[in-house]
């Protein structure tokens, strides 16, 4: 069901654990949807320098944390921003549909963590960026009345 | 860890044991005749049936004349309920909220068409209380459906007790017995059923393959018009070899290997809940199926732990994948009294006949290593 | 005569070739994981339900997406005609008088849910006229279902003029294709088909396992409600060594074995119509299944021949065995205009892969010895 | 599904033949049901001396008119008319129960025989025989609408 790079972040994330001196912190998913992710940056001359991060969800929202760092590490800002889920999960070979709602997870806590860098830098948020940080914290889990295949 | 493959995964399915493939194999490509034809050939395939189904009765101590094939559990469920449902053409149905999606859906459809059903609770073990059954039966009511024992939980229901009360009342009782089936007792007589789905994959035989009891002088509706096959209540040429399969699983089910498997299963939840931190056992401590364990631990999700043990070679499952089948947390553990963040850690281990000792212990070093990675890698997890 | 078993009811059921045997080997006491369940098991499961999909729907020249496995023609036909019916929620019906009881028996039930239903003619032979078709469609026809080739006497439609006609209304079309298909030509795309019931049984597979085409687009209400397999349309743990025998027998059915057994079904009917008096050739002498051959003979009774010829090994049917299951003469001998009194004598036989030459004339001769016994005994024969 | 005897007498039926000189014929069944038994026989002293039967049908109705003449040959006409069809089916060692109607037709032949054979000698034909022939004349073919097993 996952590819063999999904597997692999999963198996063997990259950049996890914490920052007590973050620049920006991302904190995004909820408990009671079972995905959470922490995601914290270390900014120099706008660039990402170091990033790290913290997951609870499932193998796609772990895999793609890591994917996430990996590919913010380094990049500036505006370009961290321009990371689309799209490139993400392609960069991983891919994700069974069901799964791509598990991926956002990873950008939006990136996102999220420039946000707070921004905001508590005192510096302008684009405008995109604050209408998808209003959106990402409003967001609620998803539920609905599934039978799943309980066996 | 060395290249070990253990199958924990017995509630979900069985392998097929070697005594039941060698008697299914006759029905395939030599005794292959069609149940209904008066030839030889079928009257071979005839008397398997017939011995088959003699075979299965009497394990649950009722007539052969009450039992009929179907393809499996979810098809005995659905034409008990809606059988039952359909002939009384209104009323009020009485089931549990930890009932298996076979039972639920079947409600759902039926609530859609005018009947009412109520969805009784359980306590924090996963325990129907028989008084609730009792003081839910209505004027109205038709039936009580109560499964024995709970696929993911494995708790196991007082059906003796139901009984009593069903049979005071004139309702008629429905157990979905596919995961008790050859795990405990059921006896139509004693406890008073009037309907009960088996099935042959949870217990060593083929997919596909399953059964219901009908108490004799019950009237159902079918559910699958065509030829007079089974009393003429389902019709489709049977499937003889898969049903052979069932009778032998039946046949060789017994008390021994369950003792067997809960020593191991003792062990099991023995060591998870000593050796490793912040972890609840799902379900009742004692009155529960042989075989299940299920725990929750803190702090990690159930896809990723199953997905790590898997690739150590331990094949567990959860109810809490987060994929489309379940993109919500398991209602069985809601239904305990579990919050949502709570549910999302379960860990369901079911054993079964090839595990040994040894398998139980790699499993659980195996469980061990991988909540331990695991929640390296969790924000909830600061120690 | 030797001791010869020669079955020659290929349209009832059929043995398990030795290469589909093998193909379902694995998925028993190997590869026997749920094909829902996430590990390693489960995947190899799914891959195995997911290759078979693939196979059986480029037999039709359909999408894999556009195949739905069920337990067998039966229910596969009750899904078709009840899904779509449950999913329009009233409207009309067309089929015809002679096809299986696995679809008159869903009609009959349907004309007391409030649905009309009309019952076609056919010609002497058995076909359905297109036109007949044309002229019942109606403006609130929902569904149009013609059997591709009848099980008693083999006679096949013109499923492309019927499918140019339901087109051209706008009409669904199913078709209950379980004797046809691997022997004629099945192709959703040419047919204009909308649903299509194929079974394993009748080719070389195990019992038990049947499958449904639903073209993509077209809304069917689930007949079975539980988990959410098979797109939520048919609910039940999938038989994966059932369907993976299904799929190899898919594969390995093929147009040179069809030619072989169209040659020997030659030679039987030419050495019965010729050696025989007072007999009859039931069916269409051209557009009939390869494998299939039914006579009337005068004066005898279709059970006392079949016992006869069974005693003898010869393995036959007929549609005229008086017992519980048909006091009546057949339905389908009756359609073709033969009085009751005609119908009696049928008998069918149907040859296979295991047939070879001497079979067929050592069950040729025990035909003419036991038509001449029976005819010896019976009060209508006095020559 | 049919006892060892039954096959016996189906397969080597006894007494099997017409009799142009028979003192009794009946005549029953109905083509239209797919049964028909012509019965005959020879009456010497009040006594069956010869019987034969003819029949067309399944193999419980051929099996039974085989057993019929087998045990009415040398019975006086009023033992004859004494044999029952449960006595036919037990001395076959019982038949299926949808079979048991087929096994009708050999007792009723043997008592329009019977019946024929008074009638024909201007005898007192008994009241209870009467009705007999009575409601075997009227009787029609079962008909109802089935839904056989066909494969
Ligand atoms: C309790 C219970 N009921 C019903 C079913 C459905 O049975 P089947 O998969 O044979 O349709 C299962 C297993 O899947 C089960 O565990
Ligand atoms: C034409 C036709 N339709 C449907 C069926 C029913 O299929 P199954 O026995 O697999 O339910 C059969 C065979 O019995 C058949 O010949």
């Amino acid at each position: 069901m996952y590819s063999k790079d999904v597997m692999e972040h999963f198996m063997h994330p990259r950049n996890v654990g914490e920052m007590p001196d973050a620049d920006g912190v991302g904190e995004v998913g909820n408990p009671v949807c079972g995905d959470i992710m922490w995601i914290y940056i270390k900014v120099k001359d706008d660039r990402i320098e170091d990033i790290k991060f913290k997951t609870l969800g499932c193998a796609a929202a772990i895999a793609t944390s890591s994917k996430v760092t990996e590919l913010a590490k380094g990049r500036t800002l505006d370009e961290a921003l321009d990371l689309s889920n799209k490139e993400i999960v392609e960069s991983l070979g891919g994700l069974p549909p069901v799964k791509i709602h598990c991926s956002l997870l990873a950008v939006d806590g990136l996102k999220e963590a420039i946000h707070d860098f921004l905001a508590k830098n005192k510096r302008p948020i684009p405008d995109k960026l604050e209408k998808e940080h209003q959106k990402i914290k409003a967001e609620k889990c998803e539920t609905g009345s599934h039978d799943h295949n309980d066996q | 860890m060395d290249n070990r493959r253990v199958y924990l995964d017995h509630a979900a399915t069985t392998p097929v044991a070697k005594e039941v493939l060698e008697a299914m194999m006759p029905y395939f490509s030599e005794k292959y005749g069609n149940a209904s034809s008066l030839h030889a050939f079928g009257r071979e395939a005839k008397d398997a049936l017939e011995n088959s189904r003699e075979k299965i009765a009497k394990k649950l101590n009722a007539a052969p004349e009450e039992l009929l094939f179907t393809s499996g559990g979810t098809e005995s469920n659905n034409l008990a309920l809606k059988g039952i449902a359909q002939n009384k053409g209104k009323g009020h149905i009485i089931t549990c909220k930890i009932e298996h999606s076979a039972i639920l859906a079947p409600c759902r459809l039926l609530e859609k068409q005018g009947f009412t059903v109520t969805y009784l609770g359980v306590d924090k073990y996963g325990t129907v209380d028989p008084s609730d059954v009792e003081k839910a039966v209505r004027d109205d009511t038709i039936l009580v459906s109560i499964g024995h024992a709970n696929n993911e939980i494995g708790t196991v229901q007082d059906l003796e007790a139901i009984g009593k009360i069903t049979k005071e009342r004139g309702v008629l009782f429905h157990t979905d017995a596919c995961q008790s089936f050859t795990k405990e007792g059921i006896n139509v007589k004693k406890q008073n059923l009037d309907l009960v789905s088996i099935n042959s994959h949870k217990i060593y035989g083929p997919k596909g393959v399953g059964a219901l009891f009908i108490r004799d002088g019950v009237k159902i509706s079918s559910q699958l018009q065509g030829g007079e096959h089974e009393k003429n209540l389902r019709a489709g040429t049977e499937n003889v070899s898969g049903i052979a399969g069932f009778a032998k699983a039946a046949e060789i089910a017994g008390e021994k290997e369950n003792a067997r498997v809960l020593e191991l299963r003792k062990r099991l939840i023995k060591e998870i809940l000593f050796g490793v931190e912040e972890v609840k056992l799902n379900g009742h401590p004692e009155k529960r199926l042989c075989n299940n364990s299920n725990f929750s631990f803190n702090g990690i999700e159930g896809e990723s732990i199953l997905l790590r043990l898997d690739m150590l070679g331990v094949a567990c499952s959860t109810a809490s994948a987060c994929s489309s089948h379940s993109l919500m947390p398991s209602h069985v553990l809601l239904a305990t009294g579990m919050k949502p963040e709570e549910c999302h850690g379960s860990l369901r281990m079911t054993l079964g006949r090839d595990n040994t000792k040894e398998d139980i212990d790699y499993a659980i070093s195996a469980v061990k290593e991988e909540v331990a990675n695991l929640r390296r890698i969790s924000p909830f997890w600061r120690k």
